[in-house]
């Protein structure tokens, strides 16, 4: 059995599935790791919500231009070929169904494919949702990339989210550490295992697998 | 997904008798004409063409008009000197036509493009535009209902692309061409040159590549 | 007594009413020609609703630019810190109030500042709006400039009014050829009159005029 | 109107107590601090603040807020690794929250400078964001209905302007200064160096002279 995917691995395994050419988002935190993994040639397009297609790579701060930053205010890079637009122009490339793929982290997923991933649900949690719901709504494909278990061991893809809702029935895969998920409209499919095999899966899952 | 640069009787073969096509064009200027006249070679009828003017002289949209291929148009000023072809199918009640009021034109496509469901407009409000529509008061002031306009196909013209399918327009010939490539399942932009990628300042760039699925270079 | 107005002795009229640094949209037809007698050192910008603001004068065909025309189709030139966008941005600026005057011609304009200007409703006419009604509901300020009368003589600054409205209440202004009204809240104030008396002027109108 | 050059503390200083005041930036990139930083000094209070964030470390918006000038922040994104000032105010009681998505505050924004009453938006349907508000269905999905965001003043950075008061911007610091600067009543841009009338090509301005009321050169 081969051992649970390390976060750079995932990000390898993400990147390898995205298409040729596809015009994508990737989410704050994890997710932007994805990019370091597309292949040069692979001619896929990255989009940053505060207003530009054709990101390049997160720079060390040596090397950072202050207007220049990706939607996690971290310093990137501008590919040949990028191109600047300001905020309602971007969210209206979101909302109006024009990336391929986004890739976002997530609290919880549901088997239907609601997404939480933007509140915590705690009293005293100051809320922030950013452009989240906005991807969630808008993307073609939302993939979701998170560990499958929280740190006590619940599980994160469950029957119904506890947490407050990122939107509605858009999550149509999950990359875990363990698994990936394809979220089909007849149910949970496991496409592969790490570390795990698919009876523990089964075992350890409130939602029934494919 | 990358954008193809073809020529243009490969680019348009996939329009279909009854789709709906977004042209650009304000009059001649941004007119796509020899997109327009692959979509006459190739063949396709039967379609809603939504575009401002009714056509001009004999060519272009007038051409396809001629042609008998446009069940209707929906356009925001069809009567002018040199519109005879659509003047002449109209009187016959050969064309049906909705009149949309221009800046409605523009902003239910730019719904459609953004994923905008409908949206509350002042424009027409008391007048036989609004007849019949739903209208709101909001603020002490009353708006129409608006819906966007989802196009099959739009058919632009830009000054320059890029091969990755950046387009930058010429002066007044950008007009409606930046919002129809947003409302299209499938945009095609016929252009003057096509550039290398990185030749267009990132910062100068009116319809990113995201939008335009294919390119045919008509060199001036 | 002056005698009434010629056509271009009504532009030089509108041009000198209208206020230094002002965005302006001159409509098809007559209003175009205000743009000749506007001073050079007035700051008027002129937007045209085809998608520019500093557009200049028109130009005879044989200096015609293909690319580069006015709202009526007719070639112009491009001032300096001119600036194109596009038909969604250039409506948006009109509906959203930026504007500080149009000016328009009309069929019949009511005491209360009604517009027909688009359609005289006759049953085999085919109707063309274009840009009319956003302007009507857009600009700050919207002017007409027409002829007071019809050539049978009919007054068409009216009660109320009989062609298809472009736009509701949104007239501040009317300059005709043998007077300038300006429509308050009070009601038709008669500001100037041109080869008419007063006393005249009050009997060939349906209007009260203060 | 024409568009003034003055001075930060003159350009802000209409700004009266209980405003709303469109901030722009994502994060530092286009955030006006000298700007901000005027109107600390002017003194207006109990303002309503719509910026993407609720400040970042200790100046610009930080330093707003820190100074107990802001009654209500509406935002996208208020919590951050450098956001104390507002964290502190916040779990104080001290300021109130309107907790808007990313995309709708755009939008709201471009409404309101679009002169659009109301629009339908998916985004946030099923979730707390459209608790309680009005929503329906259009073509089988389903929308919320949102309505415009008005500023009284909009402060934002752009890069260069000209005297006319045409704006181009640099990167990812363009963002929400273009929406912001059709959304409100006074318009005061901060920019880097104010050019000579012709010398930004018309193809390239981002934001039309008509919307800026006034400019303040800041050189880097």
């Amino acid at each position: 059995m081969t051992p649970s995917l390390e976060k750079d691995d995932l990000a390898r395994l993400v990147a390898a599935d995205i298409p040729e050419g596809a015009y994508v988002n990737l989410g704050i935190g994890q997710p932007t790791s994805i990019a370091r993994y597309l292949k040069p040639d692979s001619g896929v397009i990255l989009h940053t919500e505060n207003g530009m297609l054709g990101m390049g790579e997160v720079v060390p701060a040596e090397e950072a231009d202050r207007d220049l930053t990706n939607a996690g205010k971290q310093p990137v890079t501008e590919l040949p070929g990028a191109a600047y637009f300001h905020h309602a122009d971007s969210f209206a490339m979101m909302r109006g169904g024009h990336l391929d793929v986004c890739v976002m982290g997530a609290f919880q997923v549901s088997a239907d494919g609601d997404l939480a991933n933007w509140h915590t649900g705690a009293p005293d949690a100051i809320p922030a949702v950013g452009g989240a719901m906005d991807l969630a709504v808008g993307a073609k494909e939302v993939w979701v990339m998170m560990t499958l278990f929280t740190r006590t061991g619940a599980p994160k893809l469950v029957p119904a989210c506890t947490y407050p809702l990122t939107g509605k029935a858009c999550v149509t895969r999950v990359y875990t550490d363990v698994a990936t998920f394809l979220l089909t409209p007849d149910g949970v499919r496991v496409r592969d295992t790490h570390g795990i095999g698919r009876d523990e899966l089964a075992t350890r899952l409130d939602v029934p697998l494919l | 997904m990358k954008t193809q640069v073809t020529d243009a009787l490969t680019a348009v073969k996939e329009i279909a008798d009854g789709d709906t096509v977004l042209v650009g064009g304000f009059g001649m200027a941004g007119m796509p004409v020899e997109l327009i006249d692959a979509l006459i070679e190739h063949g396709a009828g039967d379609l809603t063409i939504v575009s401002n003017n009714a056509g001009n002289g004999d060519t272009g949209l007038a051409a396809l008009i001629a042609a008998g291929r446009v069940r209707k148009m929906v356009c925001s000023f069809p009567r002018q000197a040199d519109s005879w072809h659509f003047d002449g199918m109209y009187r016959a009640g050969k064309i049906e036509l909705e009149l949309v009021p221009q800046g409605n034109l523009a902003e239910r496509m730019r719904a459609a493009g953004a994923g905008i469901g409908a949206f509350y407009c002042p424009t027409g409000v008391g007048t036989p535009i609004a007849e019949g529509r739903e209208t709101r008061i909001i603020d002490g002031r009353e708006y129409v209902l608006e819906y966007p306009i989802h196009g099959d196909v739009a058919l632009i013209r830009a000054h320059v692309a890029d091969r990755l399918g950046n387009l930058v327009y010429r002066k007044t010939a950008r007009n409606f061409g930046p919002v129809m490539a947003t409302a299209a399942k499938l945009t095609i932009a016929q252009v003057s040159r096509i550039a290398e990628i990185g030749e267009l300042d990132p910062e100068n760039i009116v319809t990113p590549s995201i939008y335009v699925n294919r390119l045919v270079e008509v060199p001036l």
